[in-house]
Parts: C-alpha cells; structure tokens; sequence
C-alpha cells in the first residue's frame, strides 16, 4: 500500500512547539494559568525571552516559578539571614545558604552538610511513598555535595493519636521512612514525634540528612567548561510527578492520549544506594566537575540551575533521555520527578573513566548534552529547538512577593488567656497520678513502636540514637570525631508567640545537641506553614524568620540552609506555625557523649538553670486540661550559651554519667525518663525552695515539676567528681536535687512511684493503638 | 589471617563486618558480588544489608551472583563462612543451610538489642563462647522468621545444629515469629554459620549494645591460626 | 470449602522496583525472551461452603478497599478458585490449568 | 506483546503473616464471611510478540529456579495472560472473566 494517498488519515499530529514555531504563532493560547503562574508572571516570561515561549519552555517556568521551588512568599523575609550572619559566623561555613545544603567545617579537614526538608502533600496522600520519597530526596541533596551521606532524621507531626485518619496515615509514614532509610543502610538517629490536632487533615512529615567528606572533597553543582558533557545517571524518566505534569498531559492529548500519568512517585531506595556508591567512587575517582540531583522539578531544576550557576551556557537533546515510558513529550520529560537520578557535568577526557564506573554499578548513564559557550540553555528534541531561555531567569529570577502581612486578631484573647486559672493538684498523690498521666499522653509516650522500625545501628559509628536527647554519629574512625543532631520545635509555644516560639525551638535544639557533649555549631530549618496568602500567617512566617536569625546571630551559629512548606492547611484554617530547627554540634570524641539515664547508683543529681511559673502553651495544660493560651516561657539565650558551655565541658573532662534537658513535661517528665532509660531510681528532695514567681515567691512542688522554663537540664555526676563538677559551674544556677539509686522516683515528702509502674504507663500508648 | 567480606549491590553492613573482622585483630578483604574470586582468604563473611533491594525474596538474586559460584563448592569443602542477617538470607537461598527466613509474624522491621543464648560453642564462629553463655547483640530485621519443616527442624535438634536462640520475652514470645526460638544455625560441618542478629554491630565500646559480637570474630581468627600451626 | 482469588498489580505506569530487579535478574540466570516482569500480588480467600454470589461481591469490595490501594494500584482480577486447582495449590504441584 | 502469569503461594503449612493480618483486618470492615486469608505473589513476565511455547517453559523454569523458593513456596500456575484480560488490566478494571 502506497503510505500517504490511500492510508486513512492518520489522527493530526501535535506539531511540535518548537522556538520557531512558537516566534510564528505569538496569539496562541496557553495553559499557564491551569500550570499555576499568574497573569503578570507569564507576560513577565513573554518579556523575558521577546516571544511567547513554547510549551517546554512554558513548562520548565511554571514549575521554577512555583512556590516550592522559587520561594516567591518567602525570599523577601530571607534577607534577615544575611543580616543576622556575622563574619564570625561565616568563618566555619564552607558553604552557605544558597547551595543544595549547606557545609560546615568540624575540625581536622572533616566537613559536614547537613539539611532538612517536608515532603507533607505527598505523605498524607500516599503515606508510604510519600515518606519514602522524601526521605530519598533529601539524601539526594546531600550527596550533591560530594559527601557520604551518615545518617538521617524524622521529624513528624499527626493529628489526633485516636482519629482513625492518623491510623491509615501514621503507620505508613512510619514503613516508609523505615523502609527507605533502611534499605538504603543510613541510621536513623533521631526525630520527633507530636500529635495535635492542629495536624490532623495535614500531617508533617519532614526529613534530615546528614553527611560528610574531607574538606577538598565538597563538589557543587555548576556546568562549566565549554564542551564538557552533561551527563544523567541513575533511575530511568517515568511520567512521575504531580500536577503540572497531568495539566500538560491533558493539555496535549485529547483523546486515546499516552497512557496514564502517575499521581504518585515510587521510591526505590535499591537503586538510590547503589547510585550513592556510584557517586563516591565517581568523586574519589576526580571524574566529577559539577553535580546536581534531581529533585522537584526534575530536569528542568538540573539543567537551568547547573547552566545559572556556570559560567558558560548548555546544550541538551531531551531525545536522548532514557524513559521509562516512551509516550513522554518533552515538556513532559522536563517536568518529571521521577527519583533516583542525578545529573554530572564531566570533562571529555573523563568520560570513559566515568562511564566506567556507572557501568560497575550497573548504574545507567548517558550523555545528553554539553556545556557551551555563549549564555543561553538550549535544548532541543531530535534536532529541533524547543527551549531557548537565559538559565537564570528560570533558576534564580522567579518572581518574589512581598505578601501583606498582619498580626492576627486572634492573638491578644489568646495571651490573655494564660493558664493561673486552671487547677491544678494539690497532693502528692494528685501530682503522682498527672505524671503518670502525661508519661502515657501521646506526645510524652515511649516512641519506640515507631523508632524501632528504623535501623540505628548500620554504618557502625552510632553513639547516641533514640531516645536520648540527641543523635550522635561518629565521622572519624581513627579520632573519633563527630557530630550530634537534634531537631526541634513546640509548635504550641509558636502559635502562642511565633517570634518566641522559633526561638524556643532553636534554643530547645541547641540545648539538647550541647546535653549531649557536642559543642552547638549550626542550624537547618524547615519552616512548615499554611498559606501564605493569608496575612496572619505570613506574619507568623516573618517573625519566625526572624526569631530564628536573631537568635542565631546571638548564640553564633549560623543558618547553613533549610526549607519554607507553606499551604500546609485544611480549608481556612492553618496547622500551628511550625518551624522545626535542626541544630548540628561537632564533638572530638563523640565515645564522651553523654546519655539521657541514670546509670548507677550514688551519682549526685543537679538541677541547671531557672525555674520559673511557665506553664502556658505546656504539655500539661494541653494534656490535662486540653488547653492553649497565654504567652510561652521566656528565652534566655544568655543562659542557654551559659549552660550549653557547661554541659559540654563536663563531658569532655569524662565526668558526666547523664546528662538529660528539660523540655516537655518540665522536670518531673526529665527525671522520669533518666530513670527508665536503664532502671535507676533516684530520690529527689528540696523541690520546695527551687523556683520562684515573679514576685520572689517559692514555687509549688508542682509547679516546680511540671513548668516548662527553658535553658535547664538534668546532670547526674557520680560523687567523686561532684567538686570537680561545681568548679565548672561558674554562675550558671544550680541546685542538687537528688542522688540517684534504688527503683524508685522518689519525691521526698510529696510521692514515690516505681520505675516499673512509670514504664507501664509510658510505654504501651502507641502499643494500644497500633497493635503489638 | 584474611576474612573477605562480600559486597553485593545493596549490602549495608559490609564496611561494619571489615572493621569488626580488623578490631578484632585479623585483615578484611573485599570480595566483589561481580568476580569469582575468594581471593584466597581463610574464611568469608555475607554481611546485613538488602541485596538487590531484597525485591523478590531476600537474599533470592543475591544466590546467583558470581562470587556464590566460587563460594558455594569452596563452603562444601569446609571454609568457614559466616551469613549476618541478609548473608544468613543468601545463605538459605543457596541451600548452603536448611530452612528459610521469612516475614517477621508482627510484620513490623524490627530494630533491638537482642538476648541471645549460644546453644552450640564448637563451631568455626562460636568457639570462644560458652555454650548456654548468654549475650547481647544487634537484632535489625523485617525477614527474620526462621521456618522448616518439623523433620528438618528435628534434625538441627538432634544434631547440635541450633548455634543461637533468641531469649523469649515474659509472654514466651520471640522478636519475629522464629520456629522454635531459632536464630541461628550451622551446617553438619560447623564451618558455615547464619544467623540474624548482627554481631558486627556489638565490638566497640560505645557504638552498640555490648562487646558480645567480638567472639564470632576471635573465634574464627584463632581458629585458623590455630589450623595453620597444626597445618 | 471455596476459595476466592484477588488479584492486585501496581498501575503500570507506576515504578515497580520489584519486578525491576527481577527483570535485570532473569538474563543474568540465561532467561533471555522476556522483556518486562511486574510484580504484584496474589489474595486467596477463603469461605466455607461453596462460594455464593454475596462472597464474590464482597470479595471484590474487599478488593477496592482493603487489599488494593487505589492510587498505585489496580484491581485485576477477582474470581472462584476451582475446586481441582485449589487442590493442586494444596499439594504445591505447578499448574497451567487456569488459562 | 504476549503475557505470561507465574502465580506462587507460601506453602499451607508455612505461616504467612501478611495473610492473617488481612483475614483480621477484614471483621473490622465488616467482611465477616471469609475464613482464611493467604497472600501470595503474581509476577507477570512479557515477551514480544505472542506467546510461544518455549516462552511457557522458560517462564516455568524461571518459575521454580528464581520466582519461589521450594523451601516456602509452591509455584502454582503458570499460564498465558489472555488478550482481554490484559487490556483490563491495562485500563485497570476489575475483572472476573478468568475463572
Ligand atoms: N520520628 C522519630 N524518628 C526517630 N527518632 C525519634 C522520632 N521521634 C522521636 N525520636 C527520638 O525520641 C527521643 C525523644 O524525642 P523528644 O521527646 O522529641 O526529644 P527532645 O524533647 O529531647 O527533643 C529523641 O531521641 C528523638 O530523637
Ligand atoms: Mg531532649
């Protein structure tokens, strides 16, 4: 049969919207308001490049210009981290803000990375892989780096313990942040775990990672280099991602169309191990120029923001991508999210190296473009040009908003409802029964149901894990060397005072890393918030911002990097504020770092820092009297420092047997866990005269208990050490409390109640929920 | 004294079982899944990890790599070989041991430092302890059910072929459902060990539970000293 | 005694890391015709008695709601077991019967 | 492009967690008729163009070499995936023709 006369007239072929075309059919109409830009955003595109730009084009700014990856709503605010970051600051950054993650030098040519990041829409849609997926992607951030990636974290927030939402949501998010952590062979060295119901329709489910390298080994990610190939390796392209990809879809087929296109990426952390190892023999090998993952937004991220941060232009044939699905179309291919991919930039004369050690991996790589003089990124689909753009007006000149703002109305009938008038116990026994109370509340339970379904152990360099107050991973063999990671945040402290509560949260982080012995040195964020279109909460956003900063340039460690999550709501009404700090200590020998239990008997117990009457906002006003008003707990950054510098000079001089801050639950929570953590009691006595009011007037027992004042910790000191320990006190306040011994807590003259009745009630909560 | 340690795709702890094999005095070697090749070593270690993501069964791929070739006739002829956890998984597969590892019965990934006693001190891996010592290892798992048949369960009875057995909790319960409390066995030889805990993770002190994993390693060094002196 | 069987793969245009590696497994062991394996999985449910129209209708409720998740996967299939496999299933012996 | 459908089952007498986990789960729905739940595996192996006979016994092979472990499981089926039925599953319908 002879092809063109007599064959039924094939359905019309989408013309192929290439740079021509589109210069030739300026009136065409297009989707860029169903792909999330706005009117002036897309006359902005259409001024940028002098025609309207064609579909690939359209698709690669759309997704730049998305909130998640522009941070339009936010980058105004980020001036305050440059303005809060002093030279002294910047001296042990190696890398900043601005990067994949930031670099951090901890001594001896070791350099660290270290970031945090939300993977919250995708998680409450499909727990599993939403987790997972996360949990890849921030592993991905940190391997661009040029490090090994050592260890990750969790911080996660659910609704309420009991609706049978968080039954389908938490035990998913669990396997999968296990599973792909596990799989992959990074401990799992800490997190959090808090319900409110604040969360209930939009879980949080944020993730760190932690790596390092030696300090010549940090690699960033820029094409450079006229004629150097850009590479791209790891997983094939599949249709992944979710909704610009469906819009561009739908947009180009009407009917019969390609075949469906997945609402939900699949982790597989299989192929993200091995391309780890890849990647480290691809870098001890010197064959690596500049390196990028693919994250959100794909191959349009990779190419535009490796050519932005070069200094020459790229040349890329999408074609040559290898797929998953052949029904791609380019603008398709550019968009996709499909994980476990990576994109290096690789001079000729190292390809074949390169190439041969993709292959011992049995890990994919192909050349799909290079490096080219002149400023443009250009990418053609079979020869034809589809995308002709200046790189850093896709990566870096986004749109920025200077949203309005305003303090909520709301705010000043909350302040004012504090928590002087609730009731509280009167009697030993009415406090012993709110203490065993809490220990079983969903946020103050044993959190090992979900912490022992993640690995803590592979890598072998783990000294402290959960649940002590901080992770503690060794990078050093020969010295020991290492660092320790906590992350933190009461976001009921921030919905009360989001500049106090931002700064509680640091000051909550930067004291549990120093309870463990490491000396504070820097800070990733992950700012999780509603909408930004509401003025409320992007006041809230700005004065977390700046709490953070401000707190930050006083205590001398600066923000390394981090991440904005905002539209975290359900309807109106958005979650708490909730600006999770991660704060990363280094340590000579982390084999000093103190753990969170009494370990013997007769060790002197000590009481560092104030107490004051601070029970608004805290654990227990929420959880007995289902509460929340009044203003947080002061901060005192002063104090902090005062005590972080104690804490970590008492460990170096090895006299510490347990070392345990004060957060949630106050006191009374503190010494209920140093005493379950290996089945010592202790016998507490003097409570009467610890704190004071405002007024100079002795605090109740209780009060004293269960107030949650910051910049206090738990120190156990065996006796033969106590003088040595006084010595270093200096004017930090302190009051012994206790010795510790027998199985008993034992509040003199007020209760005892025995390690084992405080550990059945900890520690079937999540049990009882979700199964044994 | 040389103990290759095998990496396959998707091993996790093989840099841990090379640093406990030199902590503990002998040198760790590198056996690539890739080569056929034992690279004349005295005795080899399969170490935890999800060999080819343990997609299909765990340790089911990992049994046909080319450095199973190699191993397999070189285990029959009596070199010591010790499977941690997913090593242990290869192991069955390869019916190098009897038996096989399947979802734990809570269905849960399980990590927790494990009582453990040593029911047989006179394999190649267990003979610096005690048997009925009791110790304290890593346990990090989501297959670690050990099932067989009653007949073959009977036979590792009877023969001395149960090396470990997990410590039941107050209920009589086991950490993931093993028959019989099972959680490691030996060949009829006693050169080929597998287990699921993880004595790699318990040799320094500070970074893990206890030093009770040392003793799988001095064992097999001093074993093979001892055999090469009466060589 | 009946059986029902449900079967559930993952969407195709859904990654499937499982069958993945049994695909790059399968030339490696001399298996060279095939070009894509997916991995999905295989419920037997049993009823006493024979099976009624009300077991299979719950079965393929159950299906959707409990053994699937349906935004990565699809129901395939759900249907009676026949007696003479399921005896076959019993005994462990491969069978091509089904076709 | 031809379709192959390997079928394996945990043995009867091995205990399979997943499958009791579901047989619990489902009083909780309100499925109350089913008595035992088993779960197995369903790998669909492709070839181009249609299905041969030696696709069959390579499948089968595969089946018992590589697809299940004898020690645990049984292969239990082993047959072509019929034309209709793929494309079901290709669209994602639920489907109870292969009885
Ligand atoms: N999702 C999680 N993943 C890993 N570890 C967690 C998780 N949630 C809590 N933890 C660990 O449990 C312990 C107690 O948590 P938390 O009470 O939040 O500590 P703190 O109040 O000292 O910050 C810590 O070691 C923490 O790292
Ligand atoms: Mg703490």
């Amino acid at each position: 049969m002879s092809e063109t006369q007599t064959a039924p007239a094939a359905p019309a072929a989408p013309v192929l919207d290439t740079v021509e075309h589109a210069a030739s059919t300026p009136d065409v109409e297009q989707p860029w308001a169903e792909l999330g830009l706005k009117p002036d955003e897309y006359a902005n595109i259409r001024e940028i490049i002098g025609r309207r730009p064609t579909i690939a084009e359209l698709a690669m700014y759309s997704v730049m210009w998305s909130e998640h990856c522009s941070y339009k709503s936010s980058k105004i605010h980020f001036k305050l981290w440059g303005e809060n970051t002093t030279d002294e600051m910047r001296e042990k950054l190696l890398v900043g803000i601005g990067e994949n993650a930031g670099v951090v030098d901890i001594g001896d040519g070791w350099a660290v990375t270290f970031k945090v990041e939300s993977h919250n829409h995708p998680s409450y849609i499909e727990p599993y892989q939403g987790a997972a997926t996360g949990v890849g992607g921030i592993i991905r951030d940190i391997m661009s780096m040029g490090a090994r990636p050592i260890a990750v974290m969790d911080p996660l927030r659910f609704g309420n313990l009991h609706h049978p939402d968080t039954q389908r949501v938490l035990p998913g998010v669990v396997a999968g942040v296990g599973g792909y952590g596990n799989c992959i062979g990074l401990p799992n060295i800490g997190g959090e775990v808090v319900f409110d119901d604040c969360y209930q329709g939009n879980p949080l489910v944020n993730a760190l990672c932690v790596g390092a390298m030696r300090v010549e080994d940090i690699h960033l990610a820029k094409a450079s280099g006229v004629g150097n190939k850009v590479i791209l390796f790891g997983a094939r392209t599949g249709g992944d991602g979710i909704g610009g990809v469906s819009v561009l879809a739908s947009e180009t087929f009407d009917e019969g169309g390609p075949t469906k296109r997945p609402a939900v990426q699949v982790g597989d952390p299989f192929a993200e191990k091995v391309l780890i190892e890849c990647c480290l023999d691809l870098y001890a090998a010197g064959v690596v120029d500049g390196i990028q993952d693919l994250g959100g937004a794909g191959l349009s991220c990779a190419t535009s923001e490796l050519a932005s941060n070069g200094d020459g232009g790229m040349q890329v044939e999408l074609s040559l991508v290898p797929l998953r699905d052949a029904s791609l179309q380019p603008q398709e291919i550019l968009m996709s999210e499909s994980q476990e991919r990576m994109m290096a930039v690789v001079e000729p004369k190292h390809l074949e190296q390169f190439m041969a050690i993709t292959d011992r991996w049995d890990v994919e790589a192909t050349v799909i473009g290079e490096v080219t003089d002149g400023e443009h990124l250009v990418i053609t689909w079979h020869g034809e040009t589809i995308v002709d753009v200046p790189p850093r007006s896709v990566a870096h000149e986004g749109p920025t908003y200077d949203r309005p703002l305003a303090r909520p109305a709301y705010l000043d009938e909350l302040n004012a409802s504090g928590t002087a008038a609730l009731a509280k116990p009167q009697t030993g026994d009415e406090i012993r029964a709110q203490l065993l109370t809490l220990l079983g509340s969903p946020n103050l339970c044993d959190k090992s149901w979900i912490t022992d379904q993640y690995d803590r152990y592979v890598l072998g360099n783990t000294a402290l894990a959960q649940p002590d107050d901080s992770g503690v991973v060794r990078v050093d063999e020969e010295t020991g060397r290492g660092v320790a990671i906590s992350t933190d945040c009461n976001s009921r402290f921030t919905k009360l005072d989001p500049y106090t509560g931002a700064q509680l949260a640091l000051a909550e982080a930067y004291r549990n890393v120093a309870t463990s012995g490491a000396a504070p040195l820097a800070v990733t964020d992950c700012l999780n918030f509603g909408s930004p279109e509401d003025p409320g909460v992007m006041w809230q956003f700005r004065e977390s911002i700046r709490g953070i900063a401000e707190g930050c340039k006083f205590l001398g460690i600066p923000v390394t990097g981090g991440n904005v999550s905002f539209y975290n709501q359900t309807g109106d009404v958005a979650i708490h504020p909730t600006p999770v700090i991660g704060v990363l200590g280094g340590m000579d020998d982390v084999s000093k770092r103190s753990g969170s239990g009494f370990r013997s008997d007769d060790a002197h117990v000590y009481l560092l820092g104030t107490t004051r009457d601070e029970l608004d906002g805290s654990e227990w006003a929420h959880v007995v009297h289902k509460h929340l008003g009044g203003v947080p707990p002061q901060v005192d950054l002063t104090a902090e420092q005062a005590l972080g510098r104690v804490l970590v000079e008492a460990a170096r001089s090895g006299i510490v047997e347990a070392a345990h801050d004060l957060s949630e639950g106050g006191l009374a929570i503190a010494l209920a866990e140093a005493c379950m953590r290996h089945g010592v009691g202790v016998t507490v006595d003097g409570l009467d005269q610890l704190g004071a009011d405002a007024d100079g007037n002795p605090l109740d027992v209780f009060t004293t208990l269960f107030s949650e004042s910051s910049a206090r910790a738990l120190v156990a000191v065996p006796a033969g050490h106590a003088a040595e320990f006084e010595a270093l006190l200096g004017d930090v306040p302190h009051a012994r409390i206790g010795v510790t011994g027998g199985r008993d807590l034992d509040v003199v003259g007020h209760f005892s109640v025995s390690v084992a009745e405080l550990r059945s009630a900890h520690q079937f909560t999540l049990p009882a929920v979700f199964g044994g | 004294m040389k103990v290759g340690v095998v990496t396959f795709p998707g091993s996790l702890d093989d840099r841990d079982a090379a640093r406990a094999v030199r902590e503990c005095g002998g040198e760790a070697v590198p056996l690539w899944h890739g080569d056929a090749d034992l690279k004349g070593v005295d005795a080899v270690i399969l170490p935890g990890g999800f060999s080819y993501g343990d997609y299909l069964r765990c340790g089911a791929i990992a049994r046909f790599a080319p450095v199973m070739d190699a191993l397999v006739p070189a285990a029959q002829g009596g070199l010591p070989v010790l499977g941690i956890c997913n090593g242990f998984q290869v192991l069955t597969e390869s019916h190098l041991l009897p038996g096989a590892l399947i979802r734990n019965d809570h269905r849960k990934f399980n990590c927790v430092d494990q009582r453990l006693v040593v029911e047989n001190a006179s394999t190649a891996w267990t003979s610096d302890f005690e048997a009925g010592q009791e110790i304290t290892i890593v346990l990090k798992n989501g297959e670690g059910g050990f099932v067989a048949d009653e007949k073959t369960l009977d036979v590792l009875e009877g023969e001395g072929r149960v090396v470990f057995r997990y410590v039941p909790d107050a209920d009589g319960r086991n950490p993931n459902g093993s028959y019989r409390h099972i959680a490691g066995i030996t060949n009829e030889r006693g050169n080929v060990v597998g287990l699921m805990p993880h004595p790699e993770h318990a040799v320094e002190a500070g970074y893990g539970p206890s030093l009770d994993g040392r003793g799988f390693f001095t064992s097999i060094i001093k074993q093979t000293l001892e055999s090469a002196a009466t060589a | 005694m009946g059986s029902i069987v449900v079967d559930v793969m993952l969407k195709p245009e859904i990654l499937d890391p499982q069958g993945q590696a049994v695909a790059g497994a399968l030339p490696r062991l001399g298996f060279d015709g095939f070009t894509d394996v997916r991995q999905g999985k295989r419920f037997v449910l049993t009823v006493d008695g024979d099976v009624t129209d009300e077991h299979l209708a719950a079965a393929r409720e159950a299906a959707e709601k409990l053994l699937s998740n349906p935004v990565i996967e699809d129901v395939v299939a759900v249907h009676v077991l026949d007696e003479q496999a399921a005896a076959a299933e019993g005994s462990g012996e491969a069978e091509d019967g089904e076709q």
